[in-house]
């Protein structure tokens, strides 16, 4: 069995007449974390667009599980989960109902585990009412409620754990670990010193610039 | 992961609950559900319809004879822009909450999500908007023969409105002046339905045969109901990829 | 040749006006279509000139 | 240092832009020399040589700059359209070029051909503006273009500038023949044509003749224009490639 998740192949990409990088190439191995560090307009958020195939304003090659991602793209969104800038939850909706679309766009997701899932990120207890009561944390909390229902092997993290206070980044990054330890892959950007240290690959897109 | 986690909840007792719904009735029943949390957006495009509809006699002619010559038309072009005034946020609070990224990242087919949508917006404003039609021949003295071409043929068009019009919100999710623009790009658009859809209702008044232009109506219904999701979906991958 | 004089050629029949606005309209179009792209690529020409020298400062 | 590792990519993606520049280089005189001929020996033709008509007199010579001016807007947006959608598939940086520069080309002899009409209109109607089907279609012809240049300088970053214009003049491409249909049918419902601006039974020879050579005349203009803003585009997107910028230095 093959651990290569994901391949990228020299990939370049400007933004108003910036390199943001070029010839990147890195691989995604399962069972690994992986956290991309650069500083703000490094293009981490670019990156993690063109991964999630959301951007194609790129050039190169990206391989899922040695396949070309333009051939493979239904199976590709199958096994990711994508947490973006925009935590993707709207605000005249209950948590529960939020969560009960998105199984309606994943199939495979354990919805009979939402319950469990919305207690995980501390939110027992408001599942019905609606999210725009909620705070900014906890509307990220409802969206990182995901990670306790799907059965993607890749997870794709933009800033998880913004606005989330302490004790919740720690549950999330065990979260994390333990996806990891069973064999999934994640990749994100986050500006927390994450306690798993050692654990994590670091991929710095300033260094991979040349700009630092 | 393990299927070893706690606090599970026995299957049977939230069976009901669990059942997933398929791509296209969970955006469907979203939509809807949105719309009936926020009921004023539901009855704007109405109250517009019907501003419009007046404007015509104080602007105008309050003549019977006259209303009842304009009327076909003037009815038409009001649902036309009825239409268009909803459409603009039709993918544009998706865009903004993220939610629009994660239905492009969704395994389930663009095209089934994107016309659960499009059917949504027909149902919140072309559906009311042919119920309503009746109120406007009644106030325009429009011939009471005329009705049913004018229910018929809003039937009809209306659904095509709501698909080309969600070709041009796609187009401009990501702008922030997309609302003009908007109907720049899908006005001309909407030409042949205007003008198949206010012959319909004036055929009905002369008491000419309504079945060639219900048929042109429909054909041009099935036609969008084909394409239009297509383009919605690339214009969608091309805006949110910008 | 259709006229006779010149006078009558440009007097078109009565539809001189019609006409000779016409291909006058035609010939402003035609002018205005040559010369824009014409002054667009002086322009960048002169923007990127500079640019380049205001890069070649800076290193 | 950081520019001579990725110069071999860029050359190779530059490839066919360059080659497209120095090919529309070497074209251009040629087109403008053949343009120049068509156009003048036309227009003489057509003003001074070709009949006049017997029902319309001279104000029939219009029909010289009409006709090409509305064939030719046509076949500018199905080129527009055709382009858009090469570079939405094959991803053509050149294509996208091409239909970028077909909009506001195609948008003036749009205009061209409505004022014209209108011209026309005056003496044969005795009004400017009759709402004639081939008229009317052509100024939904020229909103659908007004469409296209609005959306392409509403967003901002070139690719999905193109990407999106190509999606809408695909559409509108679609559209063309129902907007058509629907507009002739709406004519003939509402004014049965008496006689129309450009539908006529059999034209004489002395009379098509020179229509042809001024149809030809256009679109050897139209390669020109063309070829000019094209090769804008090209230095605009590629200005950051070295040969663009030793031509620009000299």
């Amino acid at each position: 069995m093959s651990t290569l998740r994901l391949k990228i192949e020299n990939l370049f990409c400007e933004r108003d007449d910036r390199v943001l990088f070029d010839a990147l190439c890195f691989e995604v191995n399962a069972g690994e974390v992986i956290q991309i560090e650069g500083q703000n307009g490094s293009g981490k958020t670019t990156l993690l667009r063109i991964l999630s195939g959301l951007s194609r304003h790129f050039e190169g090659d990206i391989y899922w599980q040695g396949e070309h991602l333009d051939h493979c793209a239904p199976a590709y969104r199958e096994s990711l989960l994508y947490f973006g800038h925009q935590p993707g939850i709207k605000a005249v909706l209950t948590p529960r109902e939020n969560l009960r679309w998105y199984a309606s766009l994943h199939p495979d997701m354990h919805l009979d585990r939402l319950d469990y899932a919305l207690a995980q990120v501390g939110l027992s207890g408001f599942e019905d009412v609606p999210c725009h009561t909620l705070s900014a944390g906890q509307n990220r909390r409802v969206s990182l409620a995901r990670l306790y229902l799907s059965q993607a092997p890749l997870w794709i993290l933009d800033e998880p754990f913004t606005a989330i206070d302490k004790r919740g980044v720690a549950e999330q990054e065990a979260l994390m670990a333990a996806h990891a330890e069973q064999g999934g892959s994640v990749i994100l950007t986050t500006h927390h010193e994450l306690a798993m240290g050692d654990k994590i690959r670091r991929l710095n897109l300033d260094q991979l610039a040349g700009t630092l | 992961m393990s299927d070893s986690m706690p606090n599970r909840p026995a299957g049977d007792v939230m069976n009901t609950e669990c059942r997933v719904d398929g791509p296209f009735w969970g955006a469907l029943k979203r939509e809807l559900l949105l719309s009936y949390r926020r009921k004023s957006d539901l009855v704007n495009p109405l109250i517009f319809f019907l501003m419009v509809a007046t404007l015509f006699p104080l602007g105008v002619s309050p003549d019977p004879a006259f209303l009842a010559d304009v009327a076909p038309g003037v009815v038409w072009v009001a649902a036309l822009l009825a239409t268009l005034l909803s459409m603009d946020s039709l993918f544009r609070s998706d865009f903004e909450d993220g939610t629009l990224e994660q239905i492009l990242l969704s395994p389930q087919p663009l095209y089934l999500v994107v016309l659960a949508k499009v059917l949504a917006h027909w149902m919140l404003t072309g559906l009311p908007l042919t119920l309503l039609a009746p109120l406007l021949g009644v106030m325009l003295f429009l011939p009471s023969d005329g009705m049913w071409g004018l229910m018929l043929s809003l039937l009809l068009g209306t659904p095509t409105l709501s698909l080309v019009g969600a070709i041009g919100a796609a187009l401009t999710v990501g702008l922030r002046k997309g609302g003009v623009l908007i109907s720049l790009l899908v006005l001309p658009l909407y030409i042949p339905v205007l003008i198949f859809g206010s012959a319909a209702v004036q055929g009905a008044v002369t008491g000419l045969p309504l079945g060639g232009y219900l048929a042109l109506l429909g054909a041009m219904l099935s036609f969008g109901l084909v394409m239009a999701p297509l383009a919605i979906g690339a214009a969608l991958r091309i805006s949110v990829s910008g | 040749m259709n006229f006779e004089s010149f006078a009558e050629f440009i007097d078109m029949g009565g539809h001189g006006l019609y006409v000779w606005l016409s291909y006058g309209i035609a010939l402003a179009v035609m002018v205005i279509n040559v010369v824009n792209p014409l002054m667009h690529k002086r322009q960048i020409f002169s923007e990127q000139a500079r640019r380049l020298r205001r890069e070649k400062q800076k290193s | 240092m950081a520019e001579n590792k990725w110069l071999p990519r860029w050359f190779y993606q530059l490839a066919s832009p360059r080659w497209c520049y120095d090919i529309t280089g070497k074209l251009l005189p040629i087109f403008v020399i053949l343009t120049l001929l068509t156009l003048v020996t036309g227009t003489v033709w057509a003003l001074a040589f070709a009949p006049a008509d017997y029902q319309q007199g001279n104000s029939f010579r219009i029909i010289y700059i009409h006709v090409p001016a509305s064939i030719l807007a046509q076949s500018c947006y199905m080129l527009m359209a055709l382009a858009g959608a090469i570079g939405l598939i094959w991803k053509m940086k050149v294509a996208d070029m091409v239909a970028k520069s077909c909009a506001p080309i195609g948008a003036s002899l749009a205009i061209l051909s409505l004022v014209t009409g209108a011209i026309w209109g005056k003496p044969t109607w005795g009004s400017w503006w009759v709402w004639d089907a081939r008229l009317t279609s052509m100024l939904i012809l020229l909103f659908l273009y007004l469409g296209v240049i609005a959306l392409n300088s509403a967003i901002e970053s070139e690719r999905t500038a193109a990407q999106s214009t190509a999606v809408l003049a695909l559409v509108g491409l679609v559209n063309i023949p129902i907007i058509k249909y629907s507009v002739d049918w709406w004519n003939t419902l509402h004014q049965p044509a008496t006689f129309t601006l450009t539908e006529r039974p059999a034209m004489p020879a002395e009379m098509w003749v020179p229509l042809l050579v001024m149809v030809i005349g256009f679109y050897c203009f139209f390669a020109v224009v063309m070829m000019l803003r094209l090769r804008n585009e090209i230095i605009q997107r590629e200005r950051r490639s070295r040969w663009v910028r030793t031509l620009i230095t000299g």
